[in-house]
């Protein structure tokens, strides 16, 4: 049987991905099959339910997820030669999961703005009243985590969310619908994933994006094989690949930042060090998830 | 005693139990699966923890409101358009109709987005009559009233499609003598017309309202950012946090939903108990009002509906598809087609999509209307509580969003079938499966409402001449009932054609609909090329529609319905 | 209330032949109209051109001085004041019996004891009153034709219009249903105008009677003129029951003829001078032991009576009623002691 | 083919009244019955628990040895090879006119140029040929009956069911169309069963005659015999015309009673010995200078004669033709040729 891949990865970067890796392993062939991750994740959890989980490997959006599935004993664990590239705190240290690459959030604004925007704090000023939007963490993982990981930072926390909630700030939909209404002019300041706010800057779009000097946070899009896989040896060959020099250039050619050290970063970019990754622990995060959604939705349930 | 049946019962003895079969497969299974993996997952305990949960009853609480708002306003809308273009003798009557089945074409979340840049500080419209509001004020249709109202809009043409069967059947010789009796246009319509369609009113309204219990697309976009969920919104949450006891709050969340829908099901039930409306004596001949002057301030005001329901968010996924990034004004410098030319010659997703959705939605469509006009031969010949089971039955599926049916069905089919060891998880049959169950209830609540109004003399003739019950139902029956079949048809196909979660789910390599295309592609970014495929997507069936239009002459009449 | 006129009405389906074709007619105040004709001759579509339901063609109707419809414009049925029994009854599926009845009396904003006076009273004439609160679809033909009548005689329209209004009924109920009719037209000084296949109904209610055939009008007149008088073979043949013979013209132009001036026709040569066309009827002919002869070629039981058709020596057909039995085949003489040059 | 035999039939439709109640008949092979009641009294219901649309709540239905229906179970109308002329026609309003006619030959897998000539046979004999590419909403009423006229007719039923098929024609059509049945009737063998409210289609047609009402059979005799020999005074007052007197016994129980006997009766005293009803019919009353005196109470003009209602002395009534005008009010005498005790 063919590999199958679970991915959240965009329709054509998973598709990259899967070529890059067929033509290094030209005896695997790969079925795909690429959705956000609350349905990818419910499609998953409802074949393991039925017995008859039919992914092999996971590329999907957060190392808490996989974290999940590594605490409900889904997961199969490899410990895959390339890790030694990459930073401790980027793969499980069992082998469950491994980062891919790093998808960091910061600050995307209209060029029409009237300040450009440096740090967090800067979208709680009056000059933003109204005018700032994010992503709903109860729609996307990465904002979870972003919130989740800027809850922990020094002088930010819940309250930085309150502030923002007072300052008429609105939590909308994905991603995708923040960079609308950020490009379309309709809001001013919204909370993105980097590449969105990238691609379209170089498409012509009216939008700019900022590393906020307090740090971004980051997913990290980890790779993980399931337990119940029937073609383990292609699914590690699959890990390997990704975690590669060679699978990280075909990162690094979509506009991602590569998880392997060393690695150069795309266009558009600052360089590598003035990026401050937030850090988070997935494991912790893991068990206040329930907890931080309530809170959140508790701050934003009230505007 | 071969060849005898009981008495008093014009449907073979095989009829009900073979609808009761298919119930069984399409309804039955698959909730019985889900409610069985949820009791197990809640079997720790739990039930507790999410019923004492105020965010749950927030949700059934917005779920009800903005259902019974948005009920209200696609009836409003939708009854407006049955009523003038099929009793009346407004002109332009097939252009209205035409356009006005086509809102349905274009994907709710297109709708939204382009209704809230229109009522936005940014809105070319609001701009052009300077009454834009300033940057950063608060958007109104973030709140429960704009969600009702896009419901409404969505599923205006869901309420249009179900009455104008009705109102097609309504007997000329009943509203002239009302009008003999002195009773001018308005009490004609209050007295006689509005009662006699009570059935096709009745069902549009239960179609729409079950529709906004299921969906998803208009409460994430205009109420998540307002902070309304409702419980398929609660739902999809559920999912974007998995833990070992989503299963069971999503069954739980499910029942709610079930419950409300079967509680809609039973004040319509109500409602139609002990009357009657069958048509006595010759149908045939169709009522028919003289507006006057009303047509003056009518016609423009229904323009003014499509406007909003059609051009207004047709232009916005125009504009999308023409403009190389978000927020790039649409100037003829910035202007270029090459999202159309990468979507049909680049992409070679786009023609898998268009032949697979195509399928889908056609084999769906007739697949439906064979069980449907069955199943509603048999509903309406039966009275008793079975009865009301199994239209209940029907009715849940369509109830719940699409992403539960899907959990629903892979846990069904996931695992290769008993006894016959194939799999249908991933494959196109699958998703099949999956449509006839979720829109069973669109296509029957026409069809029974027609039967309803159905003079049983007319079956009797047929069957005295000797017709066996196969022959009289395509001799006689579904023509008679056409109009309501050729609703049903059209429903199903349109909805099928632009279902995106359900196939989301449920498909794999090869099988993507035009739904899951397009949503991956603007996903991904390229807004642009999901805006062109939506394009594309309406003219195709725009160019459908058109002809059917050639074939109609051919088809009974009132199949097609835009035309009178 | 006025005279009813129709002026040149016609009205053109499309059908290739007119349904109606320049129709003009009278009904005085408070007259009581009978149309007859063949099936599918244009009645219904002259009560719907009146009642307003069909727009005419060509032609007008006129209300006394007040304009009704011509082809550019029309008054909407519902100002009218008419009312009308539809031949396919035109029930209300979803309202009782009784509701069915008192609808033109809610419209006309009657309500309370009166309003339930009214419709029991109605209903009492046409002897459904214990039926009132039965859905349409559960009466029989007979029952439904009567909640229609109810419907139509329970207001005070100006015009009534009555489409075979007794077709279903049986004899004991039509008489009654004729004396209500007359009561009715009497106290209520409504025109009428009535559509019927019955001849004796017709006679016997109407104070004029127009027959019509193929959209035209061939002849009206009071009921006694008509049938003794009638105007050409299609009025003849029509009304009452009869034959028609084609014998050699009588000198003079005499119309009523008698059975003298007959017997001489009948006993002229067939080649003699030119045809003219007389109307023998049925109760006239009278078998006796003398008169010309004839062969009985069939007979028809009727209850009160035989109805006989006879072959005279030429092949013509003559018709009489007989009390007793004949033979078929049998040889008998008659005389007419009464006939009508058309 | 064989005896149409109903048992003890019975049908409730939980209205607090019987619609048909204890109803025995037999119809033998290739008989003609004619079914009379007043409006309402069960006669469509019959006919359709013989068609199958109604299951008997109680009682049996057989053609022959078959059993058609009991309350347990029915043969479902598909296989009863039967037609039926619907009260309400039941045309399909999808079909045109000879689709319609044409449909159980098709269904019975006729096709190609036999389908074509007897459709268009079928159409020409209810004289519709001109009008097969009609849709039956644009038809007349008449032109609607005739249509299920003719699907009726035209394939080779077992047992045909007409319910008031004539109801809606002029008299020559009617005429005409008797003359189909009877031609019908004779060449294919096949049993009918006919509702009708008018008696002198019943009598011509019928070979037997079946009175019921309010659900219960009264009488089932030949034509003649229901006529002449009526039991009881709903069946001599719904058959014929005349009036039902209540007259002091004559000696013995003879039954028909002449003139003599009746003089006596009339001039008994009112207070002499037991009343017995007797039957006079209209026909049968003379108005002639010598019998006893009466007063002319109205008239009514019915073309071919007058039929006079006369006022005896006791208040009674009495009913004769009279082909002259007589003046309301008027003294006259007259004598009864015959009469039956009831
Ligand atoms: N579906 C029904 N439900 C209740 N009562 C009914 C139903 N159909 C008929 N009846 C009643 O049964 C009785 C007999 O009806 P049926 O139609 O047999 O009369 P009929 O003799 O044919 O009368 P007509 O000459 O007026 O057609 C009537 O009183 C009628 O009201
Ligand atoms: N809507 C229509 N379209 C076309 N032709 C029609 C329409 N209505 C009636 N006709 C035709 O017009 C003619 C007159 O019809 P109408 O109903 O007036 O006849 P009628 O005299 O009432 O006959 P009947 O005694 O049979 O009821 C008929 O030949 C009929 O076929
Ligand atoms: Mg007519
Ligand atoms: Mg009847």
């Amino acid at each position: 049987a063919n590999l199958v891949l679970y991915t959240s990865q965009p329709n054509e970067d998973a598709q990259a991905t899967v070529d890059g890796f067929m033509a290094a392993n030209p005896d695997v062939k790969v079925d795909w099959v690429r959705d956000g991750t609350p349905k990818i994740i419910a499609k998953l959890q409802a074949e393991i339910e039925a017995g008859n989980p039919v992914a092999d490997v996971l590329l999907i959006a957060d190392t808490v997820t996989l974290e999940r599935l590594k605490e409900a004993g889904k997961l199969l664990a490899y410990k895959s030669p390339e890790a030694a590239s990459y930073d401790a705190s980027l793969y499980d240290a069992d082998g469950y999961y491994y980062s891919t690459k790093l998808i960091t959030t910061g600050i995307v604004y209209n060029t029409s703005a009237t300040f450009k925007p440096t740090s967090w704090k800067d979208l709680t000023k009056a000059e933003a009243k109204g005018l700032v939007t994010m992503p709903s963490p109860l729609t996307s993982g990465a904002a979870l985590i972003h919130a989740q990981t800027l809850v922990g930072v020094d002088g930010l926390g819940w309250d930085f969310y309150k502030d923002l909630a007072a300052n008429g700030a609105t939590a909308a939909g994905g991603n995708g619908a923040v960079l609308k209404s950020v490009a379309s002019g309709e809001k001013a300041f919204g909370m993105i994933v980097d590449y969105m706010p990238i691609r379209e800057k170089a498409k012509g779009a009216p939008v700019e994006f900022v590393f906020p000097i307090e740090g971004v946070s980051a997913v990290t899009e980890p790779v993980g094989i399931l337990a119940s896989s029937k073609n383990a040896d292609a699914a590690k060959k699959f890990v390997d690949y990704v975690l590669s020099e060679k699978g990280q250039e075909g990162f690094l050619k979509l506009g991602y930042i590569p998880a392997r050290n060393g690695m150069k970063l795309p266009e558009g970019f600052p360089a590598r060090d003035s990026i401050k990754v937030l850090p988070i622990n997935a494991a912790q995060a893991l068990k206040t998830t329930d907890q931080d959604l309530k809170t959140f939705s508790g701050i934003y349930g009230s505007n | 005693m071969r060849g005898y049946v009981r008495p008093g019962n014009s449907q073979p003895a095989w009829l009900f139990p073979f609808v009761v079969i298919i119930v069984l497969i399409l309804s039955v299974l698959p909730l019985a699966r889900l409610a069985m993996t949820g009791i197990v997952s809640l079997a720790h305990g739990g039930v507790g923890a999410v019923l004492s949960d105020p965010a749950l009853w927030q949700a059934t609480y917005y779920t009800l409101v903005t259902a019974i708002l948005g009920t209200l306003i696609s009836l409003a809308i939708g009854c407006a358009f049955a009523f003038l273009l099929t009793l009346t003798d407004i002109s332009s009557k097939g252009a209205l109709s035409f356009l006005f089945v086509l809102p349905m074409m274009i994907p709710p979340q297109v709708t939204a987005l382009a209704w809230v840049q229109m009522s936005g500080p940014s809105s070319p419209l609001l701009k052009a009559l300077h009454i834009a509001p300033p940057l950063g004020s608060p958007q109104p249709l973030y709140s429960v009233g704009g969600i009702s109202l896009l419901y409404g809009v969505q599923h205006a043409p869901l309420v249009y499609l179900a009455l104008r069967a009705g109102l097609m059947a309504l007997p000329r010789d009943g509203v002239e003598a009302a009008r003999l009796s002195g009773a001018g246009s308005l009490r004609v319509f209050r007295d006689i017309i509005l009662p006699l369609s009570l059935p096709g009113i009745i069902a549009g309204a239960a179609i729409s309202f079950v529709s906004c219990t299921g969906n998803f697309g208009i409460p994430a976009i205009l109420g998540i950012p307002a902070s309304i969920y409702t419980l398929p919104t609660l739902i999809f949450t559920k999912f974007s946090a998995f833990t070992s006891r989503t299963f069971g709050d999503v069954a739980v969340l499910s029942v709610l939903i079930a419950m409300i829908a079967a509680a809609g099901l039973a004040i319509q039930e109500r409602a139609l108990r002990g009357r009657d409306y069958r048509v006595l004596g010759l149908s045939g001949a169709t009522a028919a009002f003289e507006l006057g002057h009303w047509k003056f301030l009518l016609q423009p005001l229904l323009w003014v509906c499509i406007f909003f329901m059609l051009v207004a968010p047709f232009f916005a996924l125009l504009a999308g598809a023409l403009v190389p990034a978000y927020g790039v004004p649409l100037t003829f410098k910035t202007m270029s087609v090459s999202a159309f030319y990468e979507i049909l010659f680049r992409q070679a997703v786009t023609r898998t999509a268009f032949v697979n959705s195509l399928s889908l939605a056609a084999g769906t469509a007739l697949c439906l209307l064979l069980v449907t006009v069955l199943t509603a031969y048999a509903l309406t010949r039966r009275k008793d509580l079975l009865g009301r089971i199994v239209s209940s039955l029907i009715e849940i599926p369509y109830s719940l969003p699409g992403i539960v049916m899907a959990v629903c069905f892979i846990l069904v089919f996931a695992a290769p079938l008993p006894i016959l060891h194939v799999t249908l998880y991933g494959t196109i049959w699958i998703i099949l499966i999956a449509y006839l169950s979720s829109f069973f209830a669109v296509s029957l609540k026409p069809v029974v409402s027609a039967f309803h109004q159905l003079d049983p003399a007319l079956e009797e003739a047929a069957r005295l001449s000797g017709a066996g019950f196969f022959r009289r139902l395509a001799d006689i029956i579904v023509p008679l009932i056409a109009p309501a079949a050729g609703a049903s048809v059209i429903l199903v196909f349109l909805i099928a054609c632009n279902e995106l979660t359900i196939s989301a789910l449920l498909w794999s390599a090869g099988t993507q609909t035009l739904g899951v295309a397009i949503y991956n592609l603007d996903d991904s970014g390229s807004s642009d090329l999901a805006s062109a495929l939506s394009v594309l997507v309406v003219l195709m069936v725009v160019f459908m529609m058109l002809l059917m239009e050639l074939m109609a002459k051919r088809l009974p009449r009132g199949v097609v319905p835009w035309r009178n | 209330m006025a005279e009813l006129i129709l002026n040149h009405l016609a009205k053109d389906f499309g059908t290739g032949r007119a349904a109606v074709a320049d129709f003009s007619l009278k009904v005085p105040h408070g007259g009581f109209l009978a149309l007859l004709g063949p099936s599918g001759c244009g009645k219904t579509t002259v009560l719907r051109m009146i009642a307003g339901f069909e727009a005419p063609t060509d032609g007008s109707i006129h209300l006394g001085e007040r304009l009704l419809a011509d082809a550019s414009r029309s008054l909407p049925p519902e100002r009218r004041n008419m009312a009308m029994v539809f031949q396919s009854y035109a029930l209300w599926p979803h309202m009782s019996v009784a509701d069915n009845v008192g609808y033109p009396l809610k419209v006309r904003g009657i309500s309370g004891e009166a309003y339930r006076q009214k419709v029991r009273e109605a209903l009492a004439t046409v002897r459904l009153g214990d039926h009132a609160e039965r859905r349409p679809a559960d009466l029989s033909g007979g029952q439904r034709q009567r909640v229609a009548l109810a419907r139509c005689l329970v207001s005070s329209p100006d015009v009534v219009l009555l489409d075979e209004p007794l077709a279903n009924l049986d004899r004991h109920l039509k008489q009654e249903m004729e004396e209500t009719f007359r009561e009715f037209h009497q106290r209520s000084g409504a025109t009428m105008v009535y559509v019927t296949h019955d001849q004796s109904e017709a006679m016997a209610l109407a104070t004029d009677v127009a027959v019509m055939s193929e959209g035209r009008l061939l002849q009206a007149a009071p009921p006694a003129e008509i049938y003794a008088r009638p105007e050409g073979r299609l009025v003849g043949g029509l009304i009452g029951r009869g034959a028609i013979l084609s014998l050699s013209s009588p000198a003079g132009d005499i119309r009523p003829l008698d059975w003298s001036v007959l017997e001489q026709m009948f006993s002229c040569e067939a080649s003699h001078g030119p045809k003219v066309d007389v109307l023998v009827r049925q109760e006239d002919v009278l078998i006796a032991g003398e008169g010309i002869p004839a062969r009985v070629d069939s007979i028809l039981y009727e209850g009160e009576r035989y109805a006989v058709k006879l072959l005279l020596g030429d092949g013509q057909v003559l018709r009489a009623f007989n009390r007793e039995r004949l033979r078929v085949g049998e040889s008998v003489r008659v005389i007419a002691r009464a006939a009508w040059r058309l």
